[in-house]
């Protein structure tokens, strides 16, 4: 039950149930950036050589090391790094439909 | 992820010790910086962190964005902090935990310099790695001493933006004569991770500065960090270099080095710059490369 | 075993003592001599202890907050300016609920530079959220430092500790103080084994952004926690007394059951004020002192029971909260609202000014001859 | 309880004396209390220390302003300083001096008892310090524990043992030479 | 001039309006505006001064601290950790006797870290020496940063002042703002010329060793001096309200007059007090709120006369001294001692939790059902 | 005076601005110090002064032993307040008086380095001379970043005497990149004077790294002060050299390099130390001399 | 009336005769050191070739710089650098006699 | 005095909504506040803002609970926050959408006038934002002076002139376009 894990959203019922100081457990993992996103990257698994620098330079991280690499759109906050880094212009860009 | 989809070899480790859901601006490259750190470092880490960016993009109460230990510490207390942990566990005996301050340029160069150069004249057994962004910008972009000649930040204005160049941490550093000090990138992954382990194996203090661009603070597209990252090194304004023991090394010498100007002008903080002021930073930044060469050339390995 | 130290020397054999396992403290005087003798204690191997020898009082504290955070019990020392240099981290040490003690020489504060007695550093402390005690002698001292530790640890209160010595007035002076064997201190307090600490099997961020929705409450087990002290502070005073026969109170009377006159003090001025009850007993007046120990938390109850019976009270405070009063006048006027027993508000000994039985008598002569006021400056050439 | 209070100069270890003294009363279980008066020392100005010594706890924490016994390490004080101010009626006066009790007026005080030890001539003979500046703060305990009968001679030596860091036996010897050849 | 400000511009512009020589400052959410919008003063030439853009706030006093002593008017800005940060030289600074100005935005302390109002920040100055004042709007604080150099500078009180706004509820929330005319600024506030200053003419040592012989009156003279202010500050606040019109008082009372509930408090808490005042008038309720601009000197007289004849008082702290209670409730049961009207004592909005009119009401609800007590914490889950 | 005495040529400013019966010791290295630098510098000087000896040398209210205006700071806080002071000047025009900032070596290599890092990285207007004694010397001897490798002191006694080598105070101020920084030595008044001179002349931060002995803390006799002094140049162990814009000068080149043994034991600090260390102080004493001999050589005048 | 000058102790009658924070004024020339000294330092005209290095290392200064240099009793503390460092041993070294 | 809480999404502008509303009226002379919802603003985020205005000085500093007037910026949030608690009965909502007022249920709240305006197409039209990232801000107030009458167009037009560093003219325009257009 530590941070090293996903959990659930922690929800306090007041002091009693808090730690005695600002101490956090729980992982940012229940923090769903998707919404931060106005662009999407997609791969596209017939350009990809599987080089695996979009993996290597994504900031969140949220694209998992596979060949094709995939991207965990759950966090994926469409900065834009692994369209510009990759050497093979392998992923474009789709703007988000919200 | 799929079942079917296969691994690749990896040029950096693959354990993820940094959680996403951070909160990290988008393309943000202190983010990145911790998450090779981690990797490098693993989980039989502490860190300690001061007011900063990543005190919040590791995330509010009662979250966090590291799988390990984070103390937080006052803005100008990083390193002192650091040398209580370092010291409490030679204390209890724990000699397996690596004790890693982590600061930006502000908590690094400015309010924080003095706590960090008293604990590495101490020779405290830790890492400190400073991220360095070149301004205030958790508060919003004010000018730190790290911020470079010419740059526009909120308390630099266009009208009168920095003078002057940026501190030069390194050689301050370097100065107090500690075991490890080196340059990275976040643009060059493999190099910072392989430094953090080298530093890792060796006992004292250890210092490493790393380039970790702010596309909010430097008013360039979230996808450009890298991008920038790497011309900051390919123009010689960042060199990517160490010094072990009292040795330099440039790690990375550019065989065709860019214009400066390639650097500055994919950044919307330099935007007001006239042509000369380009010019004299050009120069600036010869003078100081040439000035490392010669330190290598007297001070290197075949010195 | 009974030594004749000085009160920096007691305080820091009660540290010693207390094995600490790591020391980070900065020179000042006049706490100098407990840097250098912890220097000596560790150096000897007499404590196996880091001392981590730190550029500055702010980076002392700093270093204890990261080493008690990591699972080490630790002590630092300091007073006046370094104690001031100190306090974001003093502030953050008590929010970030670490026991740590600390030992403050009260000296006053600068410009001008004076390196003499008066509590105007610590009192500033107040509102940070420590708990403070004021000794008298040397013994104390030494107790104090022991006991603090065992409170300051006790997991319902997770709350660090000051204790205050008056510069030179016990500093530098000598006294009996009667040590404790190592193994009867060991069964009094226990390893340092906090639930809360930078651990990898169980990696928690500590002090990380705090909304409103939390802070608030966080605050409110501070406050919590300090209520506890007032029951916890008494029952380890109790189980002191039993174990090594020293009593101990959060307040200390002294021939108040019937006193008419009653002087409210601190520190070293509250042993001089009770050999001055003495004198003006011998006299035919009816006089009682009343030594405030734990300043934070106030025992705000206590020293309304003593005092309400009394005719006159007076407080004197080695202290000014200027454009207003004494600290400790104040807060013992708040602790009394809606009593009636007249009180008078007494600063002496600012700077080091000494305060003798006769300037302690002189209130007295003041009480019995003037109405109430705030402030009454003993001695003061105007 | 019994007040003592010490005068030299600077550099002549008053200090120390009120150390060793309180010291040697606490051999033989008193409460003692020691202690300077607190200032910025300098070279050749004049110094006071202060000793306490009762049977019960000693509570009182300011400086000593009526002494029972003054010990005057530098005779070259009197007259410079007010040194025989608050003496209680009928208290001692201890000086290093080589005059007699009998060439010192303090009238003004009460009917003091006066004596006087030559504890330079007697440091001196110890190899205590150097003829310029003799080193008399040992020597003048031993006229202090005979001249009050506060501490015994032998409590002074082992204090000496204890307090004093380097040439411990002369300076327990010069405190016995001065216990044994006090005037007064 | 009226202009839609923050509070942080206002407070610039007040700064702005006191032609300041140098300014020194280090930014910090949430006073960062100030500083940004200085620089930008500045850099425009609308402002003459030095901005010295140091490394930390300790050092940004320490250089006010230097600059003022050469004859300069210095301003300087901070919050929270900030603050804390420049203790040492906050007491330095009074006891220089330096009349500095600096805007401190209240915000919460760490850790866990919080941006958000909460006043422990500068009430934990109480017993540095400094003058104080908090804000209850942004016109307040253009007017107040202007008085406050006045004040400050007089020869007879010759203190710092600093002056409080909330965090958000006034740094970063827009009113109306009146600006004055700068020659009928200058008329009001002359150049600086003080006595004592670094001269090579008249060279003087500042800040020299002092003896306990002197130490204790220069401290008397300090305690004058903010005497002195209680009397200097109304004549201030009067010649204001002659030149602009706009009225101040070191309290100021709303619909005291015949009020049985009164709620004293202090800052934004105290505009919304009065709005609740005035709903509770319309139901029936004879409440009253007295605001207390003046922290230090603390109005002690002032408040006593005009609580002592209600029925009940409630004392709303935003913040709380841990092991006593509210700061603002201790001094006003000290400056009640005597009196007995009973009095309470409410915690709100610690961390930036909001303060609402429902909040203020539920305070004179539980005035009404219950008996006196000094720490009771509006909203708090338990 | 007698008035048949005829005067003399001097080789120092016949001024005196420092007046005697001040409380430093006998032989006090600082003293003379600041006898020298008001020489050089005259009464048009505003002096900042952290707690240090000087805090209290100067003499106790209501009495001073300079004559020139003296602002006392907080320790940490020289710099700034200097800072603060000629920005002062400045907003008020005057534009004849220099401002010192004077500081013992604990008041900037420790607790006061941030503050004087950041005010010559703005590079303020003053000069800033650190009066090295190699110890907290007001509070009674403890060690501080400069205390040299081997002393004793009282927080390093004797069993645990200090180890590592003293913060280099140069190398780090002079990675700043000011327009001027120099060491002098007691021993050598004229060579500071002029130093502070050239200083006074050249707009912007200026440092001087000063060696002056303290008797007490040194445990020598206060009549070898000058001789010691003297001694740490002629074995090396203080070599005496300026930086101006980065071109490195060794002003002082010593031809019979004493062997440092001779100023070690000169001095009851290092009594305790074995043989062994001795040579291990000279052979670092010659490593350090080197590498200022390689960065003369690469960044002198010549390179 | 300034510490540049000479002059007599400072005393004040209380606070409102002194100045409101502690700004000295008067001249340290007022503290006679010469109580500090045990050694006494003596120029021997004869051996003295008025090179002025006692003067010019004299810490307190209490040299004056005539020739051949005289000393100033009143301030000398006694430290013996000028003995020390007279290159013609021509400043001897008496005990005081108090 | 009437109070008005904006709702929109950061990066959206509620903020500077609620400022330039505030500015606007204080150029007809009233009496205004205007200020965030105070916390660490991220990108996508639900964001509130608050403008008080009133003839009278306003003293009351907490945040707005019972507002008179909503402002949504962002249809999105319309059951993704509770956005309509403390509307007072007969309260106004206007609201950026394509849809009209009636297909709206806010039940529960008493009976409230909802307006709406196509604020996203209004500012596209005009250059303002992207097809993603419409800037909805200025626009949706000229439907805010037309549905509450508290200020005049031409006002927000001023307003908009002072407070909106770029494009000054486009977001005047587009303003009065979505005055033009308000439905409800
Ligand atoms: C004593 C103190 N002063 C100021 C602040 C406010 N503050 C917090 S983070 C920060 C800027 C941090 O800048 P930097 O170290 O460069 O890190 P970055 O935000 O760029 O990651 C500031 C000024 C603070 N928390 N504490
Ligand atoms: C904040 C603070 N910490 C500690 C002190 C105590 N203190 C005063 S002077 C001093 C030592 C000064 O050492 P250094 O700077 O080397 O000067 P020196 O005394 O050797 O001349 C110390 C520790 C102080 N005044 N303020
Ligand atoms: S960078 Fe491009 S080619 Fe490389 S793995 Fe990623 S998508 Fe594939
Ligand atoms: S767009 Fe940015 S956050 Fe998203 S997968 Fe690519 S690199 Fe990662
Ligand atoms: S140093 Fe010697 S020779 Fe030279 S002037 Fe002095 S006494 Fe004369
Ligand atoms: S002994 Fe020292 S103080 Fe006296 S004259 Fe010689 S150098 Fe000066």
């Amino acid at each position: 039950m530590t941070k090293k894990d996903d959990q659930k959203p922690i929800v306090f019922e007041g002091a009693s149930d808090m730690p005695p100081m600002s101490a956090s457990q729980g992982s940012m993992s229940v923090n769903k950036t998707a919404s931060w996103r106005s662009i999407r990257p997609i791969i596209h698994e017939e350009k990809c050589k599987s080089c695996m620098i979009c993996w290597k330079f994504c900031p969140e991280p949220a694209i998992f090391p596979t060949s094709p690499p995939t991207i965990n759109y759950d966090y994926c906050k469409g900065c834009g790094i692994c369209i510009e880094e990759c050497p093979f212009d392998a992923i474009t860009s789709e703007k988000e439909g919200k | 992820m799929s079942a079917e989809t296969k691994k690749v070899r990896l040029t950096l480790p693959e354990n993820e010790v940094m959680s996403p859901g951070h909160l990290a601006c988008q393309g943000c490259g202190a983010s990145m910086a911790m998450r090779y750190a981690l990797k490098a470092l693993g989980r039989k880490t502490i860190l300690s962190v001061p007011a900063c960016c990543w005190a919040v993009i590791d995330g509010p109460f009662p979250y966090s964005a590291v799988g390990v230990p984070l103390q937080q510490s006052a803005f100008e207390a990083a390193a002192a902090t650091a040398s209580g942990i370092t010291n409490a566990l030679k204390s209890l005996g724990k000699d397996d935990i690596t004790t890693l301050a982590w600061a930006g340029d502000g908590g690094t160069f400015d309010i924080g310099l003095q706590a960090l150069s008293g604990a590495v004249e101490r020779n405290e057994n830790m890492i400190y790695v400073v991220y360095d962004n070149e301004a205030y910008m958790n508060t919003g972009i004010q000018r730190s001493s790290s911020t470079p000649h010419g740059a526009w930040t909120t308390t630099t204005p266009v009208k009168h933006y920095r003078k002057g160049q940026k501190k030069n941490i390194m050689e301050i550093i370097v100065a107090h004569h500690i075991p490890y000090c080196a340059t990275a990138n976040i643009a060059y992954p493999e190099d910072f991770i392989k430094k953090l382990q080298k530093a890792k194996s060796i006992k004292g203090a250890k210092f490493i500065h790393l380039f970790a661009p702010c596309p909010t603070g430097w008013k360039h597209g979230p996808d450009k960090t890298v991008k920038i990252a790497r011309l900051a090194t390919e123009t010689n304004t960042f060199p990517i270099y160490e010094v072990e023991n009292g040795v330099y090394k440039i790690n990375k010498k550019i065989k065709n080095v860019k214009p400066v100007a390639e650097y500055l002008r994919a950044q919307g903080r330099f935007r007001h710059l006239p042509e000369d002021e380009l010019e004299y930073i050009q120069s600036m930044v010869n003078k100081s490369y040439k000035r490392l060469e010669k330190l290598e050339a007297a001070f290197g390995e075949s010195a | 075993m009974k030594r004749v130290l000085t009160g920096n020397y007691a305080a820091a054999y009660g540290a010693t003592a207390a094995k600490v396992n790591v020391v980070a403290a900065y020179p000042i005087t006049p706490q100098t001599t407990i840097v250098e003798i912890l220097s000596e204690i560790v150096a000897n191997g007499e404590l196996n202890a880091e001392f981590i020898k730190v550029e500055s009082e702010h980076s002392a504290l700093a270093a204890c907050i990261g080493a008690q955070s990591a699972g080490a019990r630790t002590y630092t020392a300091t007073s006046s300016q370094g104690l001031a240099l100190m306090h974001e981290l003093i502030h953050w040490t008590a929010r970030a609920r670490l026991p740590i003690v600390m030992t403050n020489v009260n000296r006053a504060l600068g410009p001008g530079w004076s390196i003499w007695a008066d509590a105007t550093d610590s009192v500033s402390q107040r509102d940070t959220g420590w708990m403070q005690v004021y000794c008298e002698n040397n013994q104390e001292v030494y107790d104090t430092t022991l006991m603090a530790y065992k409170i300051s640890e006790h997991a319902d209160i997770l709350l660090p500790t000051l204790v205050n010595l008056d510069a030179f007035f016990l500093s530098h002076t000598s006294q009996v103080v009667d040590m404790i064997d190592q193994d009867r201190v060991d069964a009094f307090l226990p390893t340092y084994a906090p639930e809360y600490k930078l651990d990898i099997d169980n990696p928690r961020s500590f002090g990380s952004l705090t909304s409103p929705d939390h802070y608030y409450e966080f605050s409110y087990k501070m406050h919590k926690a300090h209520e506890a002290a007032k029951q916890i502070i008494p029952e380890v005073h109790a189980q002191f007394a039993k174990e090594f026969g020293r009593e101990y109170g959060m307040t200390e009377s002294y021939r108040c059951d019937d006193a008419e006159y009653l002087l409210v003090t601190y520190g070293t001025i509250a042993g001089t004020t009770m050999d001055a009850v003495d004198r003006m007993r011998d006299k035919g007046i009816k006089a009682g002192a009343l030594k405030i120990r734990y300043f934070r938390p106030f025992p705000s109850e206590e020293v309304r029971s003593i005092l309400k019976n009394a005719i006159k009270v007076g407080v004197i405070d080695r202290m000014i909260s200027f454009g207003h009063e004494g600290a400790f006048f104040t807060e013992t006027k708040a602790a009394m609202y809606g009593e009636t027993v007249p009180l008078y508000g007494f600063i002496a000994g600012l700077g080091g000014r000494d305060v003798s039985i006769k300037d302690i008598e002189s209130m007295v002569d003041k009480m019995q001859a003037e109405d109430p006021s705030n402030l009454i400056w003993i001695g003061v050439k105007e | 309880m019994v007040e003592i209070r010490f005068h030299g100069r600077g550099g002549q270890g008053a200090v120390k004396a009120s150390d060793v003294l309180a010291m040697a009363a606490f051999l033989e279980g008193k409460q003692v209390q020691s202690f300077p008066f607190f200032g910025v020392e300098r070279r050749g100005a004049p110094v006071t220390a202060f000793t306490r010594i009762s049977d019960d706890q000693i509570r009182i924490h300011c400086y000593i302003y009526d002494p029972d016994v003054l010990v005057i390490l530098d005779p070259t004080l009197i007259g410079a300083v007010p040194l025989t101010d608050g003496l209680q009626p009928n208290g001692k006066i201890i000086i290093n001096t080589q005059r007699k009790p009998e060439e010192f007026d303090f009238s003004g005080t009460e009917n003091p008892s006066v004596y006087t030890v030559d504890c330079s001539s007697i440091a001196l003979k110890h190899g205590l310090g150097s003829e310029a500046a003799p080193i008399v703060n040992t020597a003048i305990l031993g006229a202090v524990a005979k001249a009050t009968g506060l501490v015994g001679i032998d409590s002074i030596a082992e204090s000496i043992m204890e307090k004093i860091p380097v040439k411990q036996e002369k300076n327990a010897e010069a405190a016995r030479e001065s216990f044994a050849q006090l005037m007064g």
